[in-house]
Protein backbone atom coordinates (compact mmCIF):
# COMPACT_ATOMS: atom_id res chain seq x y z
CA UNK A 1 0.00 0.00 0.00
CA UNK A 2 2.03 2.99 1.09
CA UNK A 3 1.44 6.40 0.93
CA UNK A 4 -0.52 7.21 3.98
CA UNK A 5 0.92 9.54 6.73
CA UNK A 6 -0.61 6.92 9.03
CA UNK A 7 2.04 4.05 8.39
CA UNK A 8 3.43 2.82 11.38
CA UNK A 9 1.04 3.53 13.76
CA UNK A 10 -1.21 0.52 12.83
CA UNK A 11 -1.11 0.16 8.84
CA UNK A 12 -3.85 -2.34 8.45
CA UNK A 13 -6.70 -0.68 10.46
CA UNK A 14 -5.46 3.35 10.08
CA UNK A 15 -4.86 5.95 7.42
CA UNK A 16 -4.60 8.96 6.52
CA UNK A 17 -3.44 9.58 3.44
CA UNK A 18 -3.64 12.52 0.57
CA UNK A 19 -4.61 9.80 -2.09
CA UNK A 20 -7.80 8.79 -3.15
CA UNK A 21 -9.27 5.16 -2.01
CA UNK A 22 -10.84 2.17 -3.73
CA UNK A 23 -13.71 1.66 -1.06
CA UNK A 24 -14.70 -1.77 -2.95
CA UNK A 25 -11.30 -2.98 -3.05
CA UNK A 26 -10.99 -1.94 1.41
CA UNK A 27 -14.42 -3.88 1.63
CA UNK A 28 -13.89 -6.99 -0.37
CA UNK A 29 -10.41 -7.26 1.63
CA UNK A 30 -12.39 -7.20 4.76
CA UNK A 31 -14.73 -9.99 3.21
CA UNK A 32 -11.83 -12.09 2.34
CA UNK A 33 -9.96 -11.35 6.17
CA UNK A 34 -11.96 -14.49 7.90
CA UNK A 35 -14.80 -17.22 6.83
CA UNK A 36 -16.49 -15.98 9.85
CA UNK A 37 -17.63 -12.49 9.04
CA UNK A 38 -21.24 -12.16 7.88
CA UNK A 39 -21.63 -8.49 7.78
CA UNK A 40 -19.76 -6.00 6.38
CA UNK A 41 -21.15 -2.64 7.21
CA UNK A 42 -19.51 0.64 5.52
CA UNK A 43 -19.51 4.44 5.93
CA UNK A 44 -18.47 6.81 2.84
CA UNK A 45 -18.20 10.72 3.59
CA UNK A 46 -18.01 12.60 0.41
CA UNK A 47 -17.59 16.51 0.11
CA UNK A 48 -21.00 18.04 -1.45
CA UNK A 49 -21.30 21.01 -3.77
CA UNK A 50 -23.30 22.91 -1.47
CA UNK A 51 -22.91 23.58 2.63
CA UNK A 52 -24.78 26.28 4.34
CA UNK A 53 -26.55 27.41 1.37
CA UNK A 54 -23.08 28.12 -0.39
CA UNK A 55 -21.95 26.04 -3.49
CA UNK A 56 -18.62 24.93 -2.52
CA UNK A 57 -16.05 24.80 -5.22
CA UNK A 58 -13.12 23.18 -3.21
CA UNK A 59 -12.62 21.33 0.10
CA UNK A 60 -9.33 21.64 2.13
CA UNK A 61 -8.52 19.18 4.90
CA UNK A 62 -6.17 20.00 7.23
CA UNK A 63 -5.27 17.44 10.46
CA UNK A 64 -2.14 17.03 13.28
CA UNK A 65 -0.16 14.54 12.39
CA UNK A 66 0.94 11.61 14.45
CA UNK A 67 -2.04 12.96 17.30
CA UNK A 68 -4.84 12.17 14.39
CA UNK A 69 -3.74 8.46 13.45
CA UNK A 70 -2.87 7.81 17.38
CA UNK A 71 -6.76 9.28 18.06
CA UNK A 72 -8.56 7.13 15.13
CA UNK A 73 -6.69 4.25 16.50
CA UNK A 74 -7.85 4.68 19.75
CA UNK A 75 -11.71 5.28 18.47
CA UNK A 76 -10.92 1.97 16.80
CA UNK A 77 -9.97 0.22 19.53
CA UNK A 78 -12.66 1.43 21.30
CA UNK A 79 -15.41 0.04 19.43
CA UNK A 80 -13.28 -3.38 18.59
CA UNK A 81 -13.92 -3.47 22.74
CA UNK A 82 -17.20 -2.54 23.18
CA UNK A 83 -18.57 -4.58 20.30
CA UNK A 84 -18.59 -8.10 19.11
CA UNK A 85 -16.47 -7.44 15.75
CA UNK A 86 -13.68 -8.66 14.48
CA UNK A 87 -12.24 -5.90 12.31
CA UNK A 88 -12.52 -2.34 11.76
CA UNK A 89 -11.06 0.06 9.09
CA UNK A 90 -10.74 3.98 8.98
CA UNK A 91 -9.14 6.03 6.04
CA UNK A 92 -9.11 9.76 5.80
CA UNK A 93 -7.58 12.01 3.38
CA UNK A 94 -6.24 15.40 4.10
CA UNK A 95 -5.13 17.98 1.67
CA UNK A 96 -7.30 19.74 -1.38
CA UNK A 97 -10.91 18.35 -2.38
CA UNK A 98 -13.03 18.43 -5.14
CA UNK A 99 -16.80 18.24 -4.66
CA UNK A 100 -17.62 14.48 -5.02
CA UNK A 101 -14.63 13.57 -3.71
CA UNK A 102 -14.17 11.24 -1.20
CA UNK A 103 -13.22 11.86 2.56
CA UNK A 104 -13.57 9.21 4.77
CA UNK A 105 -14.33 5.62 4.77
CA UNK A 106 -15.08 3.41 7.64
CA UNK A 107 -15.73 -0.31 7.41
CA UNK A 108 -16.40 -2.72 10.61
CA UNK A 109 -16.45 -6.57 9.51
CA UNK A 110 -18.10 -9.19 12.18
CA UNK A 111 -20.55 -11.91 12.92
CA UNK A 112 -23.84 -10.09 12.89
CA UNK A 113 -25.18 -7.16 11.30
CA UNK A 114 -26.54 -4.71 14.68
CA UNK A 115 -23.01 -5.05 16.17
CA UNK A 116 -21.57 -3.87 13.02
CA UNK A 117 -23.93 -1.63 12.46
CA UNK A 118 -23.31 0.50 16.31
CA UNK A 119 -19.84 0.31 15.75
CA UNK A 120 -19.28 1.95 12.37
CA UNK A 121 -21.76 4.93 13.42
CA UNK A 122 -19.98 5.64 16.97
CA UNK A 123 -16.52 5.31 15.00
CA UNK A 124 -17.62 7.91 12.87
CA UNK A 125 -19.58 10.07 15.90
CA UNK A 126 -16.15 9.91 17.68
CA UNK A 127 -14.21 10.67 14.28
CA UNK A 128 -16.03 13.63 14.19
CA UNK A 129 -15.91 15.15 17.61
CA UNK A 130 -12.24 13.94 18.51
CA UNK A 131 -10.08 12.90 15.45
CA UNK A 132 -8.06 15.92 14.63
CA UNK A 133 -9.12 16.95 11.60
CA UNK A 134 -10.36 21.15 10.10
CA UNK A 135 -11.95 21.58 6.93
CA UNK A 136 -11.50 24.96 5.10
CA UNK A 137 -14.13 25.45 2.49
CA UNK A 138 -13.48 27.84 -0.81
CA UNK A 139 -16.73 29.79 -1.92
CA UNK A 140 -18.00 32.41 -4.01
CA UNK A 141 -17.22 34.67 -1.12
CA UNK A 142 -13.66 33.07 -0.54
CA UNK A 143 -12.07 30.52 1.70
CA UNK A 144 -13.75 30.01 5.24
CA UNK A 145 -13.32 27.73 8.00
CA UNK A 146 -16.03 25.11 8.59
CA UNK A 147 -17.69 25.43 12.23
CA UNK A 148 -18.07 22.68 14.49
CA UNK A 149 -21.71 21.53 14.68
CA UNK A 150 -23.64 21.16 17.93
CA UNK A 151 -25.88 17.66 16.01
CA UNK A 152 -22.33 15.95 15.86
CA UNK A 153 -21.43 16.25 19.64
CA UNK A 154 -25.09 15.38 20.00
CA UNK A 155 -24.63 12.43 18.09
CA UNK A 156 -21.42 11.40 19.68
CA UNK A 157 -23.48 12.03 23.85
CA UNK A 158 -25.98 9.12 22.78
CA UNK A 159 -23.04 5.98 22.77
CA UNK A 160 -22.54 7.65 26.46
CA UNK B 1 11.41 23.99 31.22
CA UNK B 2 11.34 23.47 27.59
CA UNK B 3 8.29 22.53 25.60
CA UNK B 4 7.05 22.48 22.36
CA UNK B 5 3.96 24.07 20.21
CA UNK B 6 2.32 23.63 17.70
CA UNK B 7 -1.28 25.71 16.05
CA UNK B 8 -3.70 24.16 13.92
CA UNK B 9 -6.66 25.37 11.62
CA UNK B 10 -7.76 29.56 12.36
CA UNK B 11 -5.11 29.27 15.12
CA UNK B 12 -2.27 28.77 12.95
CA UNK B 13 -3.86 31.04 9.89
CA UNK B 14 -4.30 33.89 12.15
CA UNK B 15 -1.66 34.10 14.80
CA UNK B 16 0.76 32.73 11.50
CA UNK B 17 2.51 30.20 13.53
CA UNK B 18 2.26 26.55 12.82
CA UNK B 19 5.29 25.28 15.61
CA UNK B 20 7.76 27.03 18.01
CA UNK B 21 9.59 25.67 20.77
CA UNK B 22 9.36 27.62 24.23
CA UNK B 23 10.94 28.36 27.51
CA UNK B 24 8.75 28.65 30.28
CA UNK B 25 10.56 29.67 33.46
CA UNK B 26 9.94 27.08 36.52
CA UNK B 27 8.05 29.03 39.03
CA UNK B 28 6.27 27.88 42.14
CA UNK B 29 2.64 27.06 40.66
CA UNK B 30 3.24 24.55 37.99
CA UNK B 31 2.15 25.50 34.10
CA UNK B 32 -0.98 24.21 33.12
CA UNK B 33 -2.49 24.83 29.81
CA UNK B 34 -4.82 27.56 31.19
CA UNK B 35 -1.79 29.62 32.37
CA UNK B 36 0.02 29.05 28.81
CA UNK B 37 -2.85 30.28 27.44
CA UNK B 38 -2.76 33.44 29.17
CA UNK B 39 1.02 33.85 28.76
CA UNK B 40 0.83 33.57 25.13
CA UNK B 41 -2.62 35.74 25.49
CA UNK B 42 0.09 39.29 25.93
CA UNK B 43 2.07 38.64 23.12
CA UNK B 44 -0.67 41.34 21.43
CA UNK B 45 -4.48 41.74 20.43
CA UNK B 46 -4.68 38.60 18.31
CA UNK B 47 -3.08 36.19 20.21
CA UNK B 48 -5.53 37.10 23.42
CA UNK B 49 -8.37 37.09 21.01
CA UNK B 50 -7.25 33.76 19.89
CA UNK B 51 -6.72 31.65 22.84
CA UNK B 52 -8.93 34.07 25.29
CA UNK B 53 -11.26 35.11 23.30
CA UNK B 54 -14.95 33.92 22.17
CA UNK B 55 -13.60 31.25 20.14
CA UNK B 56 -13.55 27.75 21.56
CA UNK B 57 -10.18 26.42 21.97
CA UNK B 58 -9.20 22.88 22.31
CA UNK B 59 -5.65 21.73 23.73
CA UNK B 60 -3.52 18.36 23.60
CA UNK B 61 -0.50 17.44 25.65
CA UNK B 62 1.46 14.69 23.91
CA UNK B 63 -1.32 14.10 21.34
CA UNK B 64 -3.66 13.74 24.46
CA UNK B 65 -6.91 16.33 24.23
CA UNK B 66 -6.71 18.38 27.57
CA UNK B 67 -8.84 20.28 29.43
CA UNK B 68 -7.48 23.64 30.91
CA UNK B 69 -6.63 22.35 34.25
CA UNK B 70 -3.77 20.06 32.77
CA UNK B 71 -0.76 20.58 33.83
CA UNK B 72 2.46 20.81 31.10
CA UNK B 73 5.51 19.11 32.10
CA UNK B 74 9.32 19.53 30.50
CA UNK B 75 9.83 18.20 27.01
CA UNK B 76 5.97 17.83 26.23
CA UNK B 77 4.57 18.47 23.04
CA UNK B 78 1.74 21.36 23.25
CA UNK B 79 -0.97 22.06 20.57
CA UNK B 80 -3.89 24.69 20.25
CA UNK B 81 -6.36 24.37 17.89
CA UNK B 82 -10.19 24.92 16.91
CA UNK B 83 -12.94 22.34 17.44
CA UNK B 84 -12.23 19.66 15.20
CA UNK B 85 -14.36 19.08 11.98
CA UNK B 86 -13.33 16.14 9.98
CA UNK B 87 -15.35 13.26 8.60
CA UNK C 1 -26.95 -5.34 -16.21
CA UNK C 2 -29.65 -7.71 -16.95
CA UNK C 3 -30.02 -11.14 -15.47
CA UNK C 4 -32.40 -10.30 -12.14
CA UNK C 5 -35.33 -11.62 -11.87
CA UNK C 6 -36.55 -8.04 -10.42
CA UNK C 7 -36.41 -6.54 -13.74
CA UNK C 8 -39.60 -4.34 -14.16
CA UNK C 9 -40.65 -4.20 -10.96
CA UNK C 10 -37.40 -1.58 -10.12
CA UNK C 11 -34.36 -2.13 -11.95
CA UNK C 12 -31.89 0.28 -10.63
CA UNK C 13 -33.35 0.29 -6.82
CA UNK C 14 -34.03 -3.69 -6.29
CA UNK C 15 -32.48 -6.65 -7.98
CA UNK C 16 -32.92 -10.08 -6.94
CA UNK C 17 -30.62 -12.45 -8.65
CA UNK C 18 -28.36 -15.24 -9.17
CA UNK C 19 -25.58 -14.05 -9.78
CA UNK C 20 -22.64 -12.16 -7.55
CA UNK C 21 -22.40 -8.70 -7.46
CA UNK C 22 -19.63 -5.84 -7.03
CA UNK C 23 -20.38 -3.64 -4.45
CA UNK C 24 -17.71 -1.68 -4.91
CA UNK C 25 -18.54 -0.73 -8.10
CA UNK C 26 -22.40 -0.06 -7.09
CA UNK C 27 -20.77 1.86 -4.19
CA UNK C 28 -19.46 4.07 -7.01
CA UNK C 29 -22.37 4.04 -8.85
CA UNK C 30 -24.87 5.84 -6.00
CA UNK C 31 -21.79 8.23 -5.38
CA UNK C 32 -21.69 9.21 -8.75
CA UNK C 33 -25.77 10.21 -8.88
CA UNK C 34 -25.84 13.12 -7.52
CA UNK C 35 -23.62 16.05 -6.62
CA UNK C 36 -25.64 16.65 -3.47
CA UNK C 37 -24.44 13.38 -1.63
CA UNK C 38 -22.40 13.77 1.66
CA UNK C 39 -22.81 10.14 2.85
CA UNK C 40 -23.14 6.13 1.55
CA UNK C 41 -23.92 3.74 4.52
CA UNK C 42 -23.61 0.38 2.97
CA UNK C 43 -23.90 -3.15 4.60
CA UNK C 44 -22.95 -6.64 2.79
CA UNK C 45 -24.39 -9.85 4.11
CA UNK C 46 -22.53 -13.06 3.63
CA UNK C 47 -22.54 -16.41 4.03
CA UNK C 48 -20.85 -17.82 7.13
CA UNK C 49 -18.87 -21.04 7.24
CA UNK C 50 -20.76 -21.64 11.05
CA UNK C 51 -23.68 -21.46 11.70
CA UNK C 52 -25.54 -22.54 15.43
CA UNK C 53 -22.32 -24.35 16.04
CA UNK C 54 -22.55 -26.42 12.89
CA UNK C 55 -19.99 -26.20 9.52
CA UNK C 56 -21.76 -24.92 6.67
CA UNK C 57 -20.49 -25.96 3.66
CA UNK C 58 -23.78 -24.75 1.42
CA UNK C 59 -26.35 -22.45 1.58
CA UNK C 60 -29.20 -22.35 -0.94
CA UNK C 61 -31.90 -19.31 -0.90
CA UNK C 62 -35.38 -19.27 -2.48
CA UNK C 63 -37.68 -16.87 -2.82
CA UNK C 64 -41.33 -15.95 -4.28
CA UNK C 65 -41.14 -14.27 -7.39
CA UNK C 66 -42.63 -10.78 -7.89
CA UNK C 67 -44.07 -10.89 -4.40
CA UNK C 68 -40.27 -10.89 -3.23
CA UNK C 69 -39.28 -7.80 -5.45
CA UNK C 70 -42.57 -6.03 -4.62
CA UNK C 71 -41.81 -6.46 -1.23
CA UNK C 72 -38.21 -4.97 -1.33
CA UNK C 73 -39.86 -1.99 -3.16
CA UNK C 74 -42.27 -1.35 -0.81
CA UNK C 75 -39.37 -1.20 2.33
CA UNK C 76 -37.39 1.25 -0.12
CA UNK C 77 -40.02 3.29 -0.48
CA UNK C 78 -40.70 3.39 3.45
CA UNK C 79 -37.09 4.07 4.07
CA UNK C 80 -37.25 6.94 1.21
CA UNK C 81 -40.26 8.24 2.75
CA UNK C 82 -39.80 8.32 6.52
CA UNK C 83 -35.66 9.54 6.41
CA UNK C 84 -34.41 12.76 3.91
CA UNK C 85 -32.14 10.21 1.63
CA UNK C 86 -31.78 10.42 -1.88
CA UNK C 87 -31.34 7.14 -3.09
CA UNK C 88 -31.95 3.30 -1.77
CA UNK C 89 -30.49 0.36 -3.47
CA UNK C 90 -31.11 -3.83 -2.55
CA UNK C 91 -29.55 -6.46 -3.96
CA UNK C 92 -30.67 -9.84 -3.19
CA UNK C 93 -29.05 -13.27 -4.06
CA UNK C 94 -31.24 -16.67 -4.73
CA UNK C 95 -30.05 -20.23 -5.76
CA UNK C 96 -26.81 -21.65 -3.58
CA UNK C 97 -24.03 -20.23 -2.41
CA UNK C 98 -20.63 -20.98 -0.78
CA UNK C 99 -19.26 -19.49 2.62
CA UNK C 100 -17.79 -16.74 2.16
CA UNK C 101 -20.29 -15.79 -0.91
CA UNK C 102 -21.89 -12.68 -0.65
CA UNK C 103 -25.79 -12.74 -0.23
CA UNK C 104 -27.13 -9.16 -0.06
CA UNK C 105 -26.31 -5.71 -0.52
CA UNK C 106 -28.22 -2.58 0.98
CA UNK C 107 -26.95 1.15 0.14
CA UNK C 108 -28.48 4.15 1.05
CA UNK C 109 -26.97 7.47 -0.24
CA UNK C 110 -28.20 11.16 1.57
CA UNK C 111 -26.79 14.19 2.60
CA UNK C 112 -25.99 12.77 5.93
CA UNK C 113 -24.69 10.32 8.01
CA UNK C 114 -26.91 9.71 10.51
CA UNK C 115 -30.16 9.64 7.88
CA UNK C 116 -28.10 7.36 5.89
CA UNK C 117 -27.17 4.72 8.62
CA UNK C 118 -30.89 4.62 10.05
CA UNK C 119 -32.14 3.96 6.75
CA UNK C 120 -29.50 1.30 5.80
CA UNK C 121 -30.43 -0.71 8.94
CA UNK C 122 -34.06 -0.36 8.59
CA UNK C 123 -34.02 -1.57 5.64
CA UNK C 124 -32.10 -4.85 6.88
CA UNK C 125 -34.02 -5.09 9.75
CA UNK C 126 -37.96 -4.87 7.55
CA UNK C 127 -35.89 -7.09 4.66
CA UNK C 128 -34.76 -10.35 7.23
CA UNK C 129 -38.55 -10.20 8.78
CA UNK C 130 -40.81 -9.14 5.82
CA UNK C 131 -39.26 -9.88 2.60
CA UNK C 132 -40.21 -13.89 1.18
CA UNK C 133 -36.76 -15.28 1.08
CA UNK C 134 -36.02 -18.90 2.77
CA UNK C 135 -32.23 -19.92 3.17
CA UNK C 136 -31.64 -23.94 3.76
CA UNK C 137 -28.31 -24.91 5.13
CA UNK C 138 -26.49 -28.08 4.26
CA UNK C 139 -24.22 -29.27 7.17
CA UNK C 140 -22.42 -32.82 7.79
CA UNK C 141 -25.81 -33.80 8.65
CA UNK C 142 -27.44 -32.62 5.96
CA UNK C 143 -29.78 -30.37 4.98
CA UNK C 144 -32.04 -28.52 7.26
CA UNK C 145 -34.08 -25.06 6.85
CA UNK C 146 -32.75 -21.75 8.70
CA UNK C 147 -35.04 -21.06 11.38
CA UNK C 148 -36.61 -17.56 12.05
CA UNK C 149 -35.17 -16.26 14.99
CA UNK C 150 -37.09 -14.11 17.60
CA UNK C 151 -34.16 -11.70 17.57
CA UNK C 152 -34.86 -10.48 13.86
CA UNK C 153 -38.48 -9.44 15.03
CA UNK C 154 -37.09 -7.17 18.21
CA UNK C 155 -34.75 -5.48 15.92
CA UNK C 156 -37.83 -4.77 13.69
CA UNK C 157 -40.14 -3.69 16.54
CA UNK C 158 -37.35 -1.23 17.45
CA UNK C 159 -38.71 1.24 14.38
CA UNK C 160 -42.37 1.36 15.37
CA UNK D 1 -64.51 -20.25 -7.49
CA UNK D 2 -60.52 -20.45 -8.85
CA UNK D 3 -57.86 -19.28 -6.93
CA UNK D 4 -54.44 -20.37 -7.61
CA UNK D 5 -52.44 -21.97 -4.93
CA UNK D 6 -48.26 -21.55 -4.04
CA UNK D 7 -46.29 -23.31 -1.68
CA UNK D 8 -42.87 -22.17 -0.55
CA UNK D 9 -39.78 -23.96 1.46
CA UNK D 10 -40.11 -26.33 4.24
CA UNK D 11 -44.07 -26.52 2.83
CA UNK D 12 -43.28 -27.14 -0.80
CA UNK D 13 -41.05 -29.76 0.19
CA UNK D 14 -42.83 -31.40 2.68
CA UNK D 15 -46.01 -31.46 0.95
CA UNK D 16 -44.02 -32.31 -2.70
CA UNK D 17 -46.51 -29.38 -4.28
CA UNK D 18 -44.69 -26.03 -5.45
CA UNK D 19 -48.16 -24.50 -6.91
CA UNK D 20 -51.69 -25.61 -7.69
CA UNK D 21 -55.24 -24.06 -9.57
CA UNK D 22 -57.80 -25.01 -7.28
CA UNK D 23 -61.84 -24.72 -7.45
CA UNK D 24 -63.75 -23.86 -4.19
CA UNK D 25 -67.11 -23.99 -3.99
CA UNK D 26 -68.70 -20.53 -2.96
CA UNK D 27 -70.54 -20.74 0.25
CA UNK D 28 -72.26 -18.81 2.53
CA UNK D 29 -69.34 -17.91 4.26
CA UNK D 30 -66.56 -16.17 1.98
CA UNK D 31 -63.60 -18.25 1.90
CA UNK D 32 -60.82 -17.07 4.31
CA UNK D 33 -57.08 -18.17 4.82
CA UNK D 34 -58.22 -20.04 7.76
CA UNK D 35 -60.81 -21.36 6.01
CA UNK D 36 -58.44 -22.57 3.13
CA UNK D 37 -55.87 -23.91 5.76
CA UNK D 38 -58.74 -26.19 7.28
CA UNK D 39 -59.90 -27.43 4.19
CA UNK D 40 -56.49 -28.57 3.10
CA UNK D 41 -55.63 -29.76 6.09
CA UNK D 42 -57.86 -32.53 5.33
CA UNK D 43 -56.36 -33.96 2.67
CA UNK D 44 -54.25 -35.92 4.99
CA UNK D 45 -51.37 -35.86 8.27
CA UNK D 46 -48.81 -34.11 6.34
CA UNK D 47 -51.02 -31.16 5.25
CA UNK D 48 -52.68 -31.01 8.78
CA UNK D 49 -49.16 -31.04 10.06
CA UNK D 50 -48.10 -28.50 7.75
CA UNK D 51 -50.65 -25.70 7.48
CA UNK D 52 -53.38 -26.35 10.95
CA UNK D 53 -50.13 -27.71 13.54
CA UNK D 54 -47.23 -26.38 15.60
CA UNK D 55 -45.25 -24.44 12.60
CA UNK D 56 -45.79 -21.53 12.01
CA UNK D 57 -47.45 -20.81 8.76
CA UNK D 58 -47.27 -17.16 6.96
CA UNK D 59 -50.13 -16.53 4.04
CA UNK D 60 -50.11 -13.73 1.59
CA UNK D 61 -52.63 -12.98 -0.92
CA UNK D 62 -51.99 -11.37 -4.17
CA UNK D 63 -47.91 -10.69 -3.26
CA UNK D 64 -49.15 -9.15 0.49
CA UNK D 65 -48.66 -10.56 3.61
CA UNK D 66 -52.19 -10.96 5.23
CA UNK D 67 -53.61 -12.76 8.80
CA UNK D 68 -55.80 -15.30 8.83
CA UNK D 69 -59.25 -13.51 8.89
CA UNK D 70 -58.25 -12.55 5.40
CA UNK D 71 -60.87 -13.02 2.84
CA UNK D 72 -60.12 -14.77 -0.67
CA UNK D 73 -62.07 -13.52 -4.38
CA UNK D 74 -62.41 -15.46 -7.37
CA UNK D 75 -59.07 -15.56 -9.06
CA UNK D 76 -56.73 -14.30 -6.16
CA UNK D 77 -53.02 -15.72 -6.02
CA UNK D 78 -52.72 -17.28 -2.38
CA UNK D 79 -49.23 -18.38 -1.12
CA UNK D 80 -48.59 -20.34 2.53
CA UNK D 81 -44.45 -20.39 3.52
CA UNK D 82 -43.05 -20.92 6.89
CA UNK D 83 -41.28 -17.02 8.60
CA UNK D 84 -38.89 -15.55 6.31
CA UNK D 85 -35.13 -15.68 6.74
CA UNK D 86 -33.23 -13.99 4.58
CA UNK D 87 -30.74 -11.24 4.56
Amino acid sequence: MGGGSGEGVNDMTVRVQTEDFDAGAEIKRLQAARKDIGAVVSFIGLVRDINDGDTVSQLTLEHYPGMTEKSLTVIADQAKARWNITDVLIIHRVGTLQPCDQIVMVAVAGGHRGAAFAACEFVMDYLKTEAPFWKKELTQDGERWVEAKDSDDDAKERWN
Amino acid sequence: MKIKLFYFARLKETLNYSTEDLELENADQPWTILKLKAYLAKRGDVWGQMLMGKLKVRAAINHELVHDAAAIKDGDEVAFFPPVTGG
